[in-house]
């Protein structure tokens, strides 16, 4: 059963040093950050952080890695313009970081939340993120043997839920959230609204209220509030 | 369409792409240099662009009143939502691009090789911070993976090598490059005793002219 | 609650199993017997039913002109849809179950062995048609997995066995028998030198006489 | 680019003898009849068939297999109260049957349009369906190493579609869409109405319009006409 919590803090509950945790996201879209500054506040040290990237300008994420609160990031796409905080930490050694390609992250945490115990990714295969790890031919084709990355709480920005915990997103700001509630033994969700159930269309949920355990309504949209996060690695590229 | 003579700029380059996409496709376009490509995409050809952080029909870069920070691109860029597009999650839209339903998927590169392998993901420096996003997923997951690069460095050192020296994103993924000199074929979709590489069509310079700047040996596409 | 000296009938024994469900708790009730015990859930104890073809929050079956038929539930039996309902495809439903995400699961059985054993989807019987349905899965994969049955075959022969005879349809996925004669917990969570099977609550029945009746050495749950 | 068909049989288009078809539904919730009736008419044979079931009754399903087109089928549930054309075929030993648990089903049909190679499912493990397969202990768990369902078409029943192939479904009808949608090669749609591009709110898409090839409407729901194949194997293990 869902719980509706009134503020962020309260939301968040109990998180204990060395916790790990999902934060959802791509860049500033869907990032929570409200969660994360009650993240800040509830003080934990020594996180595991999975999210997409590690941080846009000085806020959410970006505050969290600042402030040292966190042991090892499991991200896909670290470095951006406006990832200072982080590349400071990186270089300095102060930070861990495990690159994973971001289908296998998402494949990863999708496979945490649906009990698979492992599977095979054509993704990585004969590249340096692979090394080290189980291959396998099949059908004629190559393929990586990845674990699930589960996690003790996610914290998942959604655009609303109803009183039984279903919720709806906006647009790319979906990205992360439903796979990363259903990957992690609690998950805290904050929103925009919080409407009665019943409100939501059944045939339009996309996050089964069973996977929330709190939700925080927190007003309008907060991503405004952040750096952009440009991506800038394929300028090089092109 | 292309003035003889000269090298593609890279707005000529997007356009020489785009004419190659075929109607009705479903393509992404990655980011960076390749997003060019979508301003020259003929309307009415329904072409439907994916942007892997969770959409199908993307329209084009959002400015001024419409800039809305919940729909954006795989490059972070405020974006448009066209009629008939959809969202969808992460694991969602990675196993569309994973599962094979994307037609071609459009990368730059700093490396590729004649057998296709690709490298677009890290310069190999030992002090760069590393960041891979979903290039590795792109690289094996379309139908037809394209790179779009300049074929040669800034310094002039060729891009289409016989091996990359560059930590690879996917083995045997790329099958044609549209370069500012050439668009070649590549990879293991060649016949027996057939070139890796293939040119199908020069900008500038002569078949010759591109085997010397590139130090290989090229087949002709056409036979 | 319970006459004493007395089986349990079919609603007794839903209404039993009932009350111990978890306030707040998501429940898949698999098909046959075990839907029985959703007449017997209370109003606000905020309890959710699943149903594995793809649904949370199903109502009471569904009655004439609210019969529709696309909605219905594992057993095919048309039902109805609560407030705070949600739909969802059979990968994501059976994700949600093999996940750990629903608390309890309750289902009828052929045996149920002492170490949590189940058999509840063939008879064995050489001519016989399989059929397994979601069975496997609702065994593994919910956080509790409660077996619901009579404890005797109506030929009298014990159907809680030291192993099962029958073919399985998991390994120690079992953690309570609700039965007629006795509430009985099983499985590899007792303590050493404790027994597999622990008896909680007879019905009508001494605990000598139980182990009688299933020629089998009982612990107790409370000690 | 999806392809609006005036008739179901027009939309089917060509199906050789021989092919893996998956067609939709849980019993005839979501069975795509018209398709099957199509399919029927277009005459193909020694189909193989992934379905969760069957055949209910006579009609749909279930009158293709009467009619002996079906060589294989892969299914979790065959034997219900209605499956008397299923059952005689099996009993004379003209079908032959993969039986298959319906999560994994499921996973396995998922894995093949997500293109993943394998992957290891608890489901399973220990029971006679996984005898002669790979196993595997992760994290103190047993698994059983299953593999993608492919297919050469896929016949889907959803509710609605718009012209850019974008679907929604109806209630529990939606089952096996989706994942059948994506897992085949060909994916061919009957609805009961077909609206503009744009008519669907996008973050309400069920199945987006890049895993549909043809679409044709039939008019409203049919599931009425068939047998509703309640299920009686926990009758007896009640």
């Amino acid at each position: 059963m869902t719980r509706i919590s009134e503020t962020a803090l309260e939301a968040l509950g109990e998180i204990p040093d060395g916790s790990t945790v999902m934060i959802g996201g791509f860049g500033s879209a869907g990032q929570p950050v409200e969660l994360i500054d009650a993240l800040v506040e509830a003080g934990p040290t020594g996180l595991t952080v999975v999210s997409n990237n590690a941080g846009n300008g000085d806020l959410g994420l970006a505050h969290l890695v600042e402030l040292g609160r966190i042991r090892k990031i499991v991200c896909s796409f670290p470095r951006q313009a406006d990832s200072w905080h982080f590349d400071a930490k990186y270089r300095a050694g102060e930070i861990e970081l495990e690159l994973v390609p971001q289908g296998n992250l998402a494949e990863r945490i999708r496979a945490a939340g649906a009990g698979i115990g492992a599977f095979y990714t054509p993704t990585g295969y004969g590249t340096p993120l692979a090394e080290g790890k189980e291959t396998r031919e099949i059908d004629g084709k190559n393929y990586v043997l990845e674990y699930p990355i589960h996690a003790d709480v996610a914290l998942v920005k959604a655009h609303r839920a109803d009183t039984a915990g279903n919720l709806v997103y906006r647009k790319t700001a979906r990205n992360f959230g439903p796979i990363m509630a259903a990957a992690a033994r609690r998950t805290v969700v904050q929103v925009s609204e919080v409407v009665p159930a019943g409100s939501i269309d059944p045939e339009a949920v996309v996050t089964p209220g069973i996977y929330v355990d709190t939700v925080v309504a927190v007003g309008g949209s907060t991503a405004l509030r952040q750096g952009t996060g440009e991506a800038t690695w394929q300028e090089v590229a092109g | 369409m292309t003035a003889v003579g000269q090298h593609l700029s890279k707005d000529q380059l997007a356009a020489r792409v785009a004419r190659d996409i075929p109607a009705g496709a479903y393509v992404n376009l990655g980011i960076g240099l390749p997003t060019l490509v979508s301003d020259h995409l003929p309307a009415g050809r329904g072409i439907t662009l994916h942007t892997e952080n969770g959409m199908l029909g993307m329209g084009p870069a959002a400015t001024g009143a419409d800039v809305d920070p919940d729909l954006v691109n795989a490059g972070k860029v405020p974006v448009t939502e066209l009629s008939g597009a959809s969202y969808f999650h992460q694991a969602d839209s990675f196993a569309m691009m994973r599962g094979g339903h994307i037609d071609v998927c459009v990368l730059g590169a700093f490396e590729v090789s004649v057998s296709g392998d690709l490298a677009n993901w890290s310069t190999g420096a030992p002090d760069a911070i590393p960041a891979v996003g979903g290039a590795m997923d792109l690289a094996v997951g379309a139908r037809d993976t394209w790179v779009m690069m300049n074929l040669l460095t800034k310094g002039g050192a060729p891009k289409l090598v016989e091996r990359c020296a560059l930590p690879l994103t996917g083995v045997a993924c790329v099958s044609r490059v549209y370069s500012d000199l050439a668009v070649v074929d590549v990879g293991p979709d060649a016949g027996p005793g057939q070139h890796l590489a293939r040119v199908v069509e020069t900008f500038g310079v002569t078949h010759a002219e591109l085997e010397d700047l590139l130090g290989l040996e090229l087949g002709r596409a056409d036979g």
